[in-house]
Formats: structure tokens, C-alpha cells, sequence
């Protein structure tokens, strides 16, 4: 199983919880799991979200696999100028 | 009503035209000219994108009506480099990375011509203020103020030749 | 598909504008006076294009005056200076008889804008476009120049202070137009200075302004005295407390927080995006007090 | 597939890399040849013009159009009934259309409630004043804090409180990040720093307005010619609004004229697109600057509370920050990223950032450079100023002690890789600035700022002609000379003078789809690609050889742009150049391509520390800068004159933020200073030299170590140049701008 700490205006999807622990080698797994477990996460994944993987950030290569120790954070995605 | 007959020159050449009375000659020069080396930043006169000399006097071509120029001379920034050889400031502004967007850069190099003509050798101050109409919002006019002041530098040794040449 | 060029000479058939560039003051003052629709004169046009642009004005007929050859010389007489209506500024800070005479007034006209307005720009249409921010307006009040004015019933001399009746405002009537400004002949011993703040230090309009104009008697003591201020109120204020503070003095530290008191005193300023009242007010006292200083020295007051 | 390569950063030496080679797009810049937004005509163009609201809220009651259609030489007049809703339920895109064209109600002083086309400037400009909409105004907010009140006029109706789904709110969003017990940490401090801040409404203010040219034929398939930084994000963003299919709209970048993100988001073009499909003749749309101010851009205003706690000898206990940003009349994501930044910069126990969005009656806010962070900067870096003081240490000793570092838990979350905060912190210690010495009225401050990087997707092509040269096809927007980079890490790889390499932007026909030039990730992103496509085309170029010498392709190698016979077997052979393999390639299997698609990720942080000096006329509030110098990491730098220019430009930005820039509403709620005489950026007059030092801490995720250089050095401006005016008067200064009058009236009160 997977810690996933869940970020700012995100936890709201997932009733609250400041991490969460899901069953995923991927990015891709992670996603589907989330929308599997969290309805409210599909419209939050569209409009987009980021990954960080130990540090590295994540918005669309979702074939990125997540080792198992690894520290994962779901985000919000992020805008710049 | 009927539109305005205008002949003037442009960069040497004589040019005529016909425009509404109230059309600026910034509109003339991008819209009936084909000259869009002169740009609109703001349309009053205080951005400087639309630089351009009448009668040698720097203007901005925004705040002078296209009828007004009847028997003058205009200079615009494609007036700048003599057949096909860029003028020190063209060359400098490249070789300072003084330009990014460069939309505001033709203003520029015909304002700091317009300063070079009259002062020859500029202060950094000197620069600056002359330069205050012209707005820049990349660089921080830091390698402007730098490539005005090599191209001052090397108008200044071509005169050198030139004067030498004479002599001989 | 982008063409470089645009080819269309399509002609706005929806403006009635025309524009007319007489070659003498009595013409120009005819079309001004025959004019049904709004007529609007042209010298710099670097304050009338601004509202032809943001369409806050939408003229019938504009006179450009820059091909009369009266309005385009600066003289120097017996009496003092001409400066022609349409003189641009840069010609003004360029003339070194004038500069030496009146350097408040000159350098007043050179703050105007940028360089490039500054090729436009002229001290009559300074006056005449009748902003309460005007810079050479105080400058040219406290040197007690006039306005030359040409109408259909022949010239009027204007002190220039009368002309501006309110913010865009002027006594100027119909058909009439302003042909030079004159400076009169500046006393021995005496000195301008004209300062203004502005946020930046380029490219601003004047959040508030001073000038001082200043003449010495025997030992250094100020004999005579004319402050005006700028963008303190609708128009020009002169203060005339700010100069009895300073006549008979030598500048002393006293006397300038007088003067400074008594311009602070006599602002009735509004708050708007350029700046407080209270700001205005504050501002205006110490800028009197610095200009006071540079006309002392100019006068030769040590 | 970007899998094949491997991203991670190698040590290599650099021949190209590293030099300060000419611009490829100068020539054109300086002769007044490039063409922007404004520079395209097409054979019989309309002028589009828009109608804006004059009311900061207003219910649209009616529109009659009827008189504008009438009028000759009128071809279109378009209300947002001719932009009907096709976004199905995403808000998002809801949004975009309707910021593009009010539907019942204008939403701020500029809102656009009607467009027309005709057939020259003049006839379009009657037009307008021949539509006639009526209004009823309704009661409108402009001030974050107001806007938060019970009771406040609201925004939007649907949007409802989180906590009460019966109540609207123009509260949209509370982010908080953080980790650790700030309470707790709060009690072991022996000193504590609260205070409050306030940064004003600025704009990005780019010299270029946006313009437009849209062509869309009865068959449905269009052209935009834009000035954008995402011309692949404007084509999806368009056909989604208007029905269109993506691949049938070209959309071609023009030379930006700066954009700084602004122009990161669609305004005109979906409208100039809905008249051009409306009359099927080419619709040119260019926007006067007060539209440019009253409509577009600007980033959020805000209003915050920063608390920091540390123990006696330095070291940072908790830390918490409370920040509200406006939005304007469109919810975004600001809020977050300022929780996100705010104390990023330092390795806290106990930290919790909150950020709010919150709507008001003006413009929807736009990313500008950095955007939130500069804000969340001003205010915790004055705070950690001030306990530096309390703690006795000097500002970039305390900092220095409580820095983040490599194994650090970011206050946003992540644990931090090796990262620069540090090392830009030990350069400004040792700078020579530090040490010079200051007169009567002058003071120094310095400050640091954090920002992230973006990836995201990337795709480049790269085509070698017959005589050598070679064709690079980026599909990143060139922002800040990213074409001279591109050119360079092409001509690096290839191993041929960067002369021989023509860099283009391509547009939406020509590539995949690329992301939008943000997030400094146009060198990041597009060098990643450009590294992999010319490697790619390396191998096809010693295959090639290969062939010529009938060698096995394990026998070819590639160096300085020749492919090598190895081995002593083949020591008869002579190397081939790329141009002899580029000659024979006709008769050797065609042309020889690269190509790279990749979804850039990895991408690295970044960090700056700014050093400003400053001088205050005590009587006028006035500010001189007297002295700036910069220090930034940059990962590497690939052409050090336009990462100067970044790191430059961006504090120049920061300068006119903390001075003089601020947008000021009226009691009416309407926008009075939409021109740049009173919105004040810096003129050449008002700046000295920016000095800049550029480190290089390579991003261990690109193979040159790139991190994004074009946003971070906004970031420690504001607080700065704070520190340092606070410094030079005695008063500590809360709200930016530090205008000269809100200076003044700072010095006053400390008399009184």
C-alpha cells in the first residue's frame, strides 16, 4: 500500500483526509484508484492535477511508476506564468 | 467628407498619400505604408513604441496627424541601416542582447539615434533620461543603456576614420 | 496568407472632421470664428490627440497653427521675450538667451513630457489645455508673462494667469487664439527656479508644483518676490503671504518655514490617483522652499 | 518515446553551451521587420471592436443591436447569444467564455457585453456607440477584505460556502499546506513577529496589446494569427468554445511582445474567431491599452497575516500565514500557489500556510511571472526581517540558518533535492554590496524568493537539409530567446556551428501539441526535446554511415560532427561530417530527421536572493534606487546574456511592484488609471544597472542540469526594496506600493 498525502483544496475530494492509502505502481493506477474510491476526484483530475514523486513533479506523464516507499503528494495543478 | 493628399518624404524617399484628417501618422505609416516598424503601445504618447523623427525632431508618431507631414521629412527604424549595412545602435542593441520581445525596440533605437545626433557622447544619465519616453518592460534597460553607450563609442571612431580619410 | 502590406484606403465616411493649416493668425482666427460645428486648435496636439484618441472630444474642424510664421520663433526684444504659440519646448531649453534670463520658465518647459513630447509640446498649449497640473504654467505666472491673443476684433494681451478659469477651462473667445507668449525683461539681481514632484522621475504629471521668482536688493536681502503653485487647486494659485514671508529677508531658515507655511496655507488640493491632499499640501510647502533657494542663488544671493 | 532516453543529468563538457551566441530573431527586431500581433493584414479584413461595460456590476437587461447592423459597412455585431455554452459542465471553460463576453450580467468596469465587425476602424468605432445596452447596476466589491464580509455584494450566486451550501460566498477556495504543530512550536519560540500586509493590484504589463487575425471559411476551418505564449493552448481553448475541430484550426504564434503570462489566457480570440465564422471574412482584433488594462492581465491584490515564532539563538520555532487574493470576477488557483510559496524558501518544524481566492468586481485575474508567490514573499520576508532583529543576527545570517537544503520537507509538501536557496544565500554574504558603505537617508534590504518549474508536454523536430544545415522546429513560444538556446543545445548535440541551425516556432499544423511557454519551462521543456531529437537524428546519421562504410552500426561512433569508423579494423576508413552524410543522403535512404515527443517532467525548483539599496527624500517620500544586484540559480546557464536579461527583467518588474505600479478603483468601481501616464511602470530614469550573478546548481533531472530561470527573480523584490526603505526612514512599511505619499504618511505618523 501507498501513502498519499493529499494537498490544499484537494483533501475536499477526498472527505478531508490529509493522506490516503492506496494500491498503485503508477501514476496511471494511482488515478484510476482514486476515482474508483473518491467520485469527487474525476472532476478535480480533469481539471487537472500534479504527482511528486520523492520530490520530482509530475502533471502529465501518468506511465511514471511510483516505487514503494516512495513520498507521493497529489496536488492541484499548477499554473505559471 | 474626403480624405486628406499628403506627399512627404519617408527614410529619403518621396511618398504621397491620402488619409482621413483625424488618422494619426503612426496609422498611416502601419496601415497605408507598410511600414510597421513603428508599434502602438498605448496611443498617447506614453510608451515611445512609435518612435519615429519629422523633420529630424523625435515625435511620437501617435500624437502627430497623418496631415501634418505634408512637405516633411519622415524617418522611421527602416530608415536606420544604408543598404543593407545595420546602423552601430541596430548592431550594438543585437550584440548587448539589449532587445527580448523587441516590440518596444524600434523606439528605442530611433530615440537613441535622435540622442546620439545631438550629444555624441552620453553619460549613463544622459541615456536614461533621454530614453524615459521610450517604456521597456523586459530587460530592465540595463544592456539598453549599455548598447547605446558602445554604439556611441563606435560612431565615435568612425568619425575618427572618416576625419583621418579627409585629411589625406 | 498575411499580406506585410495593408493595401485598403478605405476613408471614414462616418467622421465630419476637417482639418485646415492657415499660414497667418487672422485666417486661422476667421476659420475659428465662422466654425458652426467644434473647432479645435492644433500645436503640439500632444494633449488634443490624447482626447481624440479616447474619444473624449470629437472635433469638426482642427487649425493647425505650426505653418503660421509668427507663432514659430522665440524673440528676444527690448521689452523681453516672444515666445511663438507654436514653439515646441525643445526649441524653449535649446535657446540660451532665454535660458539665461528665465531658467525656471525654461526648465519648467523642458519637464513637460518626454523627449519626444517635448518635440511637440508648446508653452501655449501648456496654458491653454488648462490643466490645474500644467508645468509651465506656474513658472510662466511667477514670471508675469502674458498671452498674446489674436481674435476677429484684433490682439488682447492676457496675463497668463487669467487664462485658465477652471480645470479645461480658459477666457478665451470664440474665434480667438493665443499667438506668443510674452516673457517681460527680467530686473537685475534676480533668479526663477520651477520644481515639481512626480512619482517617477520621467514620464509623470505633476502631483503638485512651485515656482519662485525673485529679485535682491542691497546685501542679499530679497527685495521683490512672485511664488505660484501648480496642481494645489482648479488653477494656478499665487501666494502672495509666501512672498511677504520672504521680502526683506535673506532666506534664513525662518522666513522659508514662513514661505513654506503660507503655500501650504493657501492649497485647497483634491485627493485623486495622482496623490492625496494632504500629500499635495506638504509637498507644495517644501517644494516652495527649494525653488526659493535655487532663484536666491540664481539671483546671486549667497 | 521519451522512455528511450534517459533525462537524468551527466557532467558533460560543453563547446556551445555556455556562450553568449547572437539572437536568431535580432535582425528582424531591429530592423522593424518581425511581425507581432498587431502586423498581420489579410485581403479584405474587417476591424473587430468590443463593447465593455462601464459599470463594475451591472445586470445586462437588454441588448438592441439593431441600429449598429444597420450602419453601412457593418458586416457583424455579435453578443453572447452568438456564443452559445458548448463547454458541457466544465466551470472552467464556462468561465473563459464568459469573461470573453458578458452573458446576463457584466461582472466588472471592462467586462465586454457586445462586438462588431465593419469594414474599416471608423465604421466599427460608430458601431458601438449604435449598441445600446441597458442596465440595471447592481451594488459591487473591489476589496479583497471587503469582499470576504457577510453581507458583501456577491460575485457569483452559484458559488456557495463551503461550510453552508444555502449561502453564496465570494470565498471560493481555502488552500493550506504545512505539516508539523504550529501551536506547539508558537510556545517553544522566544520571540514572536506578527504583522499584517497588503500588496496592491498590478498588471504585467507588456508593451504589446494583444491583437489578433481570425479567418474561419463556410467550411468551417479556420486561422488565428496571435500573439500568445500558448498558440497550441489558444487552438484547444478556441475550438472548445466555439465547436470547432482542433485540427482544423491553424493557429500561428506571432512575435510576442511580451506576455510575462498574460498571455497565457485567451481574451479576443475566441470573439474574433465567432465574428470571422459569422461574416466568413478575415476579422482583425486588436485592443486599445485602457482595454488592455480594464480586461486583461492583472494578478491578484492581496491582504495577509504572517506569524513567525524562533527560539533566541535563530532558529524558526513555527510559522503560519494567512493570505486572501483576489481574484478578480473569475475563481483561480492564487490562493494555493501563494500557500504553496509562501514559506518554501526555509526548513521549518512546524509551518502552516493558508491562501484563499476570493472574487471581486475586476478583471479575472492572470498568472503574472511567478504569480502569488511575490505577494506571500513581501510579507514573510519583511516578518523574517524583523526576527532577525529580535534575534540579533543579521537578515541573511538568520536566513542562512534556517534554509532550506537537500532532504528538506517543503512547506508545500516534497522533500527538496538539491536546491540553490543556500548557495544564493552564501553569495550574497560574500557580495561586495553587502559591504558598501550607505550615506544619510539610505538604507539596504535583501530578500529571497522561491518558485517552482513546469514540464509538461514537449515536441520538436529537427531536419537536416542536403548541404547540412539544419531546420529545428520547437512549438514553445520564444519568450526570452529560447530560439538562440534551442539553436545552441542543437548545434552542442550535433556537434556543427550554431550558425548552421535555423530555429523556428512552428505552428499548430507543423508539430504535436506543446504546452504553453509557462512556468519557465520553454528551455527546461523544449531543450529536453531538442537534446533527444538531435540524438535521435544522430542515430540515424551514423546508420548512415554505417551503410557508406558497410560496417556494423556498434562500429560507429559520433564525435565533433562526424561519425567515426571504431576500432583499429577500420583505422582506413576516414570520418564522414554531418555535411558529407547530409550530401549522400538522397542516395542512402532520404532525408535525415530527429524527432522527440516527450512529457517533460522533473523539472527542478528555484531560488533568488536580491540585494537593493535605496535612498529617501524624508520630506517627499520619494524612493531612488540606488544600487540592485541579483543572485539566481539558474541550474545551467545555456546562454548567460538572456538569463541576465531574465533575472533583470523580472526585478525590474518587482521595482515598479514595490514603488509605484497599483491599480486604483473609484468609489464607482471603475478602473482610473488604465494608461501607462498613471499606472506606473519604470522608465530608464528610474532604474540603475541591475547587477547579476548567476549560480549553477544543476537540476538533477535534465541532462544539462537546466532549471527555469524567467519567474523567480520577481518574487524578493517587494520585500527588498521594503527592508531597505524601512531601513533608510526607521518605519517598517506594510503595503505595497511604497508610493511616495503612503511613504510620507509612515514617516508622519512614527513623528507623531
Amino acid at each position: 500500500m501507498l501513502e498519499v498525502q493529499v494537498s490544499g483544496s484537494l483533501r475536499t475530494a477526498v472527505s478531508g483526509a490529509a493522506s490516503i492509502k492506496v494500491e498503485a505502481a503508477t501514476i496511471r493506477e494511482l488515478m484510476n484508484y482514486l476515482i474508483a474510491h473518491y467520485p469527487a476526484m474525476q472532476s478535480r483530475i480533469d481539471e487537472g492535477v500534479a504527482v511528486s514523486i520523492n520530490g520530482n513533479i509530475f502533471r502529465d506523464n501518468w506511465s511514471e511508476t511510483i516505487p514503494e516507499d516512495a513520498e507521493v503528494f497529489l496536488m492541484p495543478r499548477l499554473a505559471g506564468g | 467628407m474626403s480624405g486628406v493628399h499628403v506627399s512627404t518624404t519617408v527614410n529619403g524617399d518621396a511618398v504621397e498619400f491620402v488619409c482621413p484628417p483625424g488618422e494619426t501618422l503612426l496609422d498611416v505609416l502601419r496601415n497605408r505604408l507598410g511600414l510597421i516598424g513603428a508599434k502602438e503601445g498605448c496611443g498617447t504618447g506614453d510608451c515611445g513604441a512609435c518612435s519615429v523623427t519629422v523633420d529630424d525632431q523625435l515625435v511620437c508618431s501617435c500624437l502627430v496627424l497623418g496631415a501634418e507631414v505634408e512637405g516633411r521629412a519622415v524617418g522611421t527604424v527602416e530608415g536606420l541601416s544604408t543598404n543593407g549595412e545595420l546602423h552601430p545602435l541596430q548592431q550594438q542593441f543585437i550584440d548587448n542582447a539589449a532587445l527580448q520581445c523587441g516590440i518596444c525596440t524600434p523606439g528605442f533605437l530611433v530615440a537613441a539615434k535622435a540622442l546620439l545626433d545631438h550629444n555624441p557622447s552620453p553619460s549613463e544619465e544622459e541615456i536614461r533620461y533621454a530614453l524615459a519616453g521610450n517604456l521597456c518592460r523586459c530587460t530592465g534597460y540595463d544592456k539598453i543603456v549599455r548598447a547605446v553607450g558602445s554604439a556611441a563609442k563606435d560612431l565615435a571612431k568612425e568619425a575618427k576614420k572618416s576625419s583621418k580619410k579627409k585629411a589625406k | 496568407m498575411y499580406h506585410h502590406r495593408a493595401f485598403e484606403v478605405q476613408l471614414d465616411e462616418g467622421s465630419s472632421l476637417r482639418y485646415e493649416a492657415p499660414t497667418t493668425t487672422k485666417e486661422a482666427a476667421k476659420l475659428l470664428a465662422k466654425e458652426k460645428g467644434a473647432a479645435y486648435l492644433l500645436a503640439g496636439g500632444t494633449d488634443l490627440l490624447v482626447r481624440m484618441k479616447g474619444d473624449f472630444i470629437e472635433p469638426d474642424l482642427v487649425v493647425d497653427i505650426k505653418r503660421i510664421a509668427s507663432t514659430q520663433t522665440i524673440q528676444k526684444t527690448a521689452t523681453g521675450f516672444t515666445v511663438g504659440a507654436s514653439v515646441p519646448c525643445v526649441q524653449v531649453g535649446r535657446d540660451k538667451a532665454l535660458g539665461k534670463a528665465w531658467p525656471g520658465v525654461v526648465e519648467a518647459a523642458k519637464l513637460i513630457g518626454s523627449d519626444q513630447v517635448q518635440g511637440r509640446c508648446t508653452m501655449a498649449g501648456n496654458m491653454c489645455n488648462a490643466s490645474p497640473a500644467a508645468d509651465s504654467v506656474p513658472a510662466l505666472v511667477a514670471a508675469r508673462a502674458k498671452a498674446v491673443v489674436v481674435g476677429p476684433n484684433g490682439k488682447r494681451s492676457v496675463p497668463v494667469e487669467k487664462m485658465a478659469t477652471g480645470p479645461g477651462a480658459t477666457t478665451l473667445k470664440k474665434g480667438e487664439l493665443v499667438e506668443a507668449i510674452k516673457l517681460p525683461k527680467q530686473d537685475s539681481k534676480s533668479g526663477d527656479a520651477y520644481l515639481r514632484f512626480t512619482p517617477r522621475t520621467e514620464m509623470d504629471i505633476a502631483v503638485c508644483s512651485a515656482a519662485v521668482n525673485l529679485t535682491l536688493g542691497a546685501g542679499g536681502v530679497v527685495k521683490k518676490a512672485r511664488i505660484a503653485l501648480g496642481a494645489v487647486a482648479p488653477t494656478v494659485v499665487i501666494v502672495p503671504a509666501a512672498a511677504k514671508a520672504i521680502v526683506g529677508s535673506k532666506l534664513d531658515d525662518t522666513a522659508l518655514e514662513k514661505l513654506a507655511k503660507a503655500c501650504e496655507a493657501a492649497c485647497n488640493p483634491i485627493d485623486d490617483k495622482r496623490g492625496t491632499a494632504e500629500f499635495r499640501t506638504e509637498v507644495a510647502g517644501v517644494l516652495a522652499r527649494r525653488a526659493a533657494k535655487i532663484a536666491y542663488q540664481r539671483a546671486g544671493g549667497k | 518515446m521519451a522512455e528511450a532516453f534517459d533525462t537524468s543529468y551527466t557532467d558533460q563538457e560543453f563547446k556551445v553551451i555556455g556562450s553568449r551566441e547572437r539572437r536568431p530573431d535580432g535582425l528582424d527586431k531591429v530592423t522593424g521587420r518581425a511581425r507581432y500581433g498587431a502586423d498581420a493584414t489579410a485581403p479584405g479584413q474587417l476591424v473587430g471592436l468590443i463593447l465593455r461595460s462601464p459599470h463594475a456590476h451591472a445586470k445586462i437587461k437588454k441588448i438592441d443591436t439593431s441600429k449598429a447592423e444597420k450602419l453601412p459597412g457593418v458586416k457583424a455585431v455579435l453578443t453572447s447569444a452568438d456564443l452559445p455554452d458548448l463547454t458541457n459542465g466544465n466551470r472552467g471553460n464556462f468561465d473563459i467564455l464568459e469573461n470573453c463576453m458578458a452573458r446576463d450580467r457584466a461582472l466588472y468596469d471592462g467586462h465586454a457585453v457586445a462586438a462588431v465587425a465593419a469594414i474599416d476602424m471608423e465604421t466599427a468605432k460608430q458601431a458601438l456607440k449604435l449598441i445600446k445596452v441597458t442596465y440595471k447596476k447592481l451594488p459591487h466589491v473591489t476589496d479583497v477584505d471587503e469582499a470576504m464580509k457577510d453581507g458583501a455584494p456577491i460575485v457569483h450566486p452559484h458559488i456557495k460556502a463551503a461550510d453552508d451550501q444555502s449561502k453564496s460566498t465570494n470565498l471560493v477556495n481555502a488552500s493550506t499546506f504545512g505539516h508539523g504543530d504550529t501551536e506547539a512550536g508558537f510556545e517553544q519560540a522566544d520571540f514572536i513577529v506578527e504583522e499584517s500586509f497588503k500588496t496592491e493590484q498590478t498588471h504585467q504589463g507588456y508593451i504589446e496589446p494583444h491583437a489578433c487575425l481570425a479567418t474561419v471559411g463556410a467550411d468551417g476551418q479556420g486561422e488565428l494569427w496571435v500573439t500568445t505564449q500558448g498558440h497550441f493552448t489558444f487552438r484547444s481553448v478556441c475550438a472548445d468554445l466555439l465547436g470547432m475541430d482542433i485540427a482544423k484550426l491553424k493557429v500561428t504564434s506571432s512575435e510576442i511582445g511580451g506576455g510575462f503570462g498574460g498571455k497565457t489566457h485567451v481574451w479576443i480570440e475566441p470573439v474574433a474567431l465567432a465574428l470571422s465564422r459569422k461574416t466568413n471574412l478575415p476579422v482583425k482584433m486588436t485592443m486599445t491599452r485602457d482595454e488592455v488594462f480594464r480586461a486583461t492581465g492583472p494578478t491578484a491584490s492581496t491582504s495577509m497575516d504572517i506569524k513567525i515564532g524562533a527560539t533566541k539563538d535563530g532558529r524558526i520555532t513555527a510559522a503560519t500565514a494567512h493570505i486572501r487574493y483576489q481574484d478578480g470576477a473569475f475563481p483561480g488557483i492564487w490562493g494555493m500557489l501563494g500557500a504553496m510559496t509562501a514559506f518554501a524558501c526555509y526548513d521549518l518544524e512546524n509551518v502552516q500556510a493558508v491562501g484563499y481566492d476570493v472574487l471581486v468586481n475586476r478583471p479575472k485575474v492572470a498568472a503574472y511571472r511567478a504569480p502569488s508567490a511575490p505577494m506571500a514573499a513581501f510579507g514573510v520576508e519583511s516578518c523574517m526581517d524583523l526576527m532577525a532583529e529580535k534575534v540579533g543576527m543579521t537578515p541573511v545570517d538568520f536566513r542562512l540558518k534556517n534554509a532550506a537544503k537537500e532532504g528538506t520537507k517543503a512547506s508545500y509538501g516534497p522533500t527538496y533535492g538539491p536546491i540553490g536557496i543556500g548557495a544564493t544565500l552564501e553569495a550574497v554574504k560574500n557580495h561586495p554590496h553587502m559591504r558598501a558603505r550607505l550615506g544619510k537617508n539610505q538604507g539596504r534590504g535583501m530578500a529571497c524568493g522561491f518558485w517552482f518549474n513546469f514540464g509538461g508536454q514537449t515536441c520538436v523536430d529537427l531536419n537536416i537539409s542536403t548541404d547540412g544545415t539544419v531546420n529545428l522546429t520547437v512549438g514553445t513560444v520564444d519568450v526570452g530567446g529560447a530560439r538562440a538556446s534551442m539553436g545552441m543545445i542543437a548545434a552542442e548535440e550535433l556537434g556543427i556551428p550554431y550558425e548552421d541551425i535555423k530555429v523556428t516556432v512552428g505552428d499548430t499544423n507543423s508539430l504535436g501539441h506543446n504546452d504553453t511557454t509557462e512556468g519557465s519551462r520553454g528551455t527546461f521543456s523544449s531543450g529536453m526535446a531538442t537534446i533527444f531529437a538531435a540524438r535521435n537524428a544522430v542515430e540515424e546519421l551514423r546508420a548512415r554511415a554505417a551503410q557508406t562504410w558497410d560496417i556494423p552500426l556498434e562500429d560507429v561512433g559520433w564525435e565533433d560532427g562526424q561519425a567515426m569508423p571504431l576500432g583499429v579494423k577500420h583505422n582506413n576508413l576516414h570520418p564522414l561530417s554531418l555535411k558529407e552524410i547530409a550530401k549522400a543522403s538522397p542516395r542512402t535512404g532520404g532525408p535525415i530527421a530527429g524527432h522527440n515527443e516527450v512529457v517533460a517532467d522533473g523539472a527542478g525548483v528555484s531560488f533568488a536572493s536580491h540585494i537593493c539599496d535605496v535612498e529617501v527624500d524624508p520630506e517627499t517620500g520619494s524612493t531612488k534606487i540606488l544600487r540592485y544586484t541579483v543572485v539566481q540559480d539558474a541550474g545551467k546557464a545555456i546562454n548567460p546574456d538572456y538569463v541576465e536579461g531574465q533575472m533583470q527583467g523580472a526585478a525590474a518588474q518587482g521595482i515598479g511592484w514595490a514603488l509605484n505600479e497599483e491599480y486604483i478603483y473609484g468609489a464607482d468601481g471603475r478602473l482610473e488609471n488604465p494608461g501607462f501616464l498613471d499606472y506606473r511602470i519604470p522608465v530608464c530614469s528610474d532604474l540603475p544597472m541591475i547587477d547579476t550573478q548567476i549560480l549553477e546548481i544543476p537540476n538533477p533531472n535534465h541532462p544539462y542540469g537546466i532549471r527555469g530561470v524567467g519567474e523567480t527573480s520577481i518574487v524578493p523584490p517587494l520585500a527588498a526594496i521594503a527592508s531597505a526603505v524601512s531601513n533608510a526612514v526607521g518605519v517598517r512599511m506594510t503595503h505595497t506600493p511604497m508610493s511616495p505619499p503612503r511613504i510620507l504618511k509612515a514617516v508622519n505618523e512614527a513623528k507623531t
